[in-house]
């Protein structure tokens, strides 16, 4: 197979800034998803939480001005900003757990073609991380998976039935990788946008789950 | 009028089998490390530690910074033989602690629990609430062994609370009251720890008289702490 | 940023048959009382109001005040069914309000909750606690009709979560961002029915820009407020 | 029957007021427990709680000082106290629920001879007020209940069994009445002081319930 190129992180995380609309309450998980908010602009009101107990936190902060007392879930160092309030654990969940978390953006290991979510173990480590992120998928009005297509062995990620241990079960709304975007839609896994030089039998070469492209398919646009 | 004792004096009363929770996020500047180190050169074994993490020296932390002591060195001590948590070991399985390093050899159990059901098992905990249906873990990992419910066809888990013989946690200032002010994103697991400890001891950066703190700033009121200890 | 509207405009879109929270402890200068006011000049009807008390006109009262409107004229205006509360009706059983003098022949139903079970359940609406067992209430009224269960031979009594279509609440300040600040003793319900209800609407005596509240004293995050009322 | 003196609503209050350790935390019912707070030192360092949303609260705030941002929950102006703080109602009874208040004092319609608690509704006015009665005997450690000893009509309030219904049962520790100081103990009632000019029978006669009168039985001591 020739290596063609694929999307790097970055334009995944722009892609999906695209997808959240203005003045929503938005959870970026650690990894790609945590890029997002480099991607989105003042005038959008986006609001940013962390499940460690911020909301409205900005850009992070430069090196020499990092505050202990001021960290996102991913532990990186935030600058004060207008706006920000603070709140204990019991509190942050509870805005997640009672539906007031408008979209979750999280890495993944595994989806299905139901669209269920395996993202804390990796079987062969015999021990993993929950963290926020089975709040977050089970809570969040709306679920977008930002990730690599594959793994680093070039193995699918996107499967027809998740051999990892799950998450939650039928939670994934979108999945934007490096190669497409795809929308999940009753248990379903629909190709909507490819990457630039990417067809479609490429992309279900490198996709275990059975894959359905849209009508109106179109090239990854930012 | 609250004690004010050295992390010593704090930390004697903590015998073999006692159960402790550790406030703080991560691993960084968050933890009562003071209260950790004293823990680690006392003779307590047989500890269940309950805290976010499992110990993440590296997380939060700023470039060029000593690592921060924090409750993987009770772990590294042999001390802890059982650890509540939801982000118990690294990120990457390359960087690993030491719970993940001796947790088979040494029998540590580690209970995994998602990070809201753990802070909700905590919060009732201190709020005198016997058990929740939470919609979280319905269906996944942690559902396998536990109790399920439909409510208007919707299936929520059953969790209980959680207690501790003793908590260690951090406070920016405190008053010789015991009401605590807790800065920026430092809240966290703290208040709600402090509600659900038999014996709850703060590491707290200053102690003011009461008249120095706005009440509509006090993160956790003082009927909820027992002894204070100064950072220094 | 959040709309600011007019306690009219605010209340347009409550209908026949809607479910309202009013914050507030009693009765007095803590209750949203405009909102209430424009309510009970529209026309809708059948509402289902929960709050504290079942509107007690003089609780609370500063000598040679005014008697502040509460909820009680949306009671005695007939636009009400049903009242979930803790403290439904006048302390003493000379001063009647107009709930206890309606109800029976006006059919209103009566939900009597220990205050505690009441916010919890609040609490837990906001929070996606589908149930919870507490201690409150077993052996005695409430827990006639209700599930108990034995938890290590302690029995508790099951409690569903609360939700709301809309809830008035008071704030001292807010800013643009919809992040609310009350005053002492002024939180008591507002922050919780604040998180468990579809559409929050607040009033306010001030609206400032963010960079003026202190985020440490910010007592419920615009996440959960949906429209500001300027009170004047 | 002689009119004999019975104690007043302020001596009722200030006998409770001894029962009350340094360093307590402590929630006052409205009516005579609300005086409690008269008749304890500062020295004492009694934390009072009221479940509206405050901890330590002092004296009442002068006529013309009101903040209606300040009451306790017997709806009360409270002057500003160094060491206040400040809570909502799910946090405030988290409190009371979760074992943190030492005493509670409270009225009381009727208490049986188990110490059984019925203070929320007279069945004859069909509908009654639990506020935070029913938590506060719940959750506090030790609840103490300060009473006239006999209703408007010289019925007794202390009875076999209650009549009216229960607040909680088997709740009560203390009661304090306008003629003596019974403890509940296993089920019994120990009559432990008597008002000065008062004698066991005229207890007795005016308590429905069985009365034991401890060996070392006093007149009541402030």
């Amino acid at each position: 197979m020739i290596m063609k190129e694929k999307l790097n992180r970055e334009t995944i995380a722009m892609r999906i800034a695209k997808e959240i609309p203005n003045n929503s309450y938005v959870n970026l998980g650690i990894g790609i998803p945590t890029l997002v908010s480099q991607f989105t602009s003042p005038e959008q009101n986006i609001i940013f939480h962390s499940e460690n107990g911020v909301l409205n936190y900005g850009s992070l902060a430069e090196v020499g001005e990092e505050d202990p007392d001021l960290i996102n879930a991913g532990g990186q160092f935030l600058k004060p900003t207008i706006g920000m309030s603070f709140f204990n654990s019991a509190d942050a969940f509870a805005m997640i757990r009672g539906g007031h978390i408008d979209i979750s953006v999280l890495g993944a290991l595994q989806i299905s073609v139901k669209g269920d979510l395996a993202n804390w173990m990796i079987p062969e480590r015999g021990i993993g991380n929950i963290g926020g992120a089975m709040d977050l998928a089970t809570g969040a009005k709306k679920l977008i998976v930002a990730m690599e297509h594959t793994d680093r062995n070039n193995n699918p990620k996107i499967v027809t039935k998740c051999s990892y241990p799950l998450t939650v079960p039928e939670c994934v709304d979108l999945i934007v990788t490096d190669l497409c975007v795809i929308s999940v839609e009753s248990q379903r896994l629909i190709v909507k946008e490819i990457a630039p030089g990417w067809n479609k039998d490429e992309i279900q070469n490198l996709t275990e789950a059975k894959l359905l492209f849209d009508n109106n398919i179109t090239e990854i646009t930012l | 009028m609250k004690p004010i004792v050295t992390p010593e004096e704090a930390v004697k009363e903590i015998k073999d089998g006692s159960s402790i929770m550790i406030g703080g996020f991560g691993g960084s500047g968050d933890m009562p490390t003071n209260l950790i180190l004293a823990l680690s050169n006392s003779k307590a074994k047989n500890l269940t530690i309950i805290s976010n993490t499992g110990g993440l020296p590296g997380f939060g932390l700023i470039q060029n910074q000593p690592l921060p002591v924090n409750h993987d060195i009770l772990i590294r001590n042999k001390q802890v033989s059982k650890i509540i948590s939801s982000f118990p070991v690294s990120p990457s399985p390359s960087m690993k602690n030491a719970l993940e390093e001796i947790y088979k050899e040494e029998n540590i159990i580690i209970e995994l629990i998602p990070q809201g059901t753990l802070a909700e098992k905590i919060r009732a905990g201190g709020a005198g609430i016997r058990a929740f249906y939470t919609p979280t873990g319905v269906n996944s990992f942690p559902s396998e062994k536990k109790e399920t419910r439909l409510f208007n066809n919707t299936r929520y888990l059953l969790e209980e609370w959680l207690q501790a013989d003793f908590c260690f946690i951090r406070a920016h200032k405190s008053d010789t009251l015991g009401n605590l002010i807790n800065k920026g994103t430092s809240k966290n697991f703290n208040p709600i720890m402090a509600t659900a400890s038999k014996v709850t001891i703060v590491e707290t950066d200053e102690i003011v008289n009461p008249e120095q703190l706005i009440p509509e700033q006090i993160t956790t009121p003082g009927i909820f702490v027992n002894k204070l200890v100064h950072r220094n």
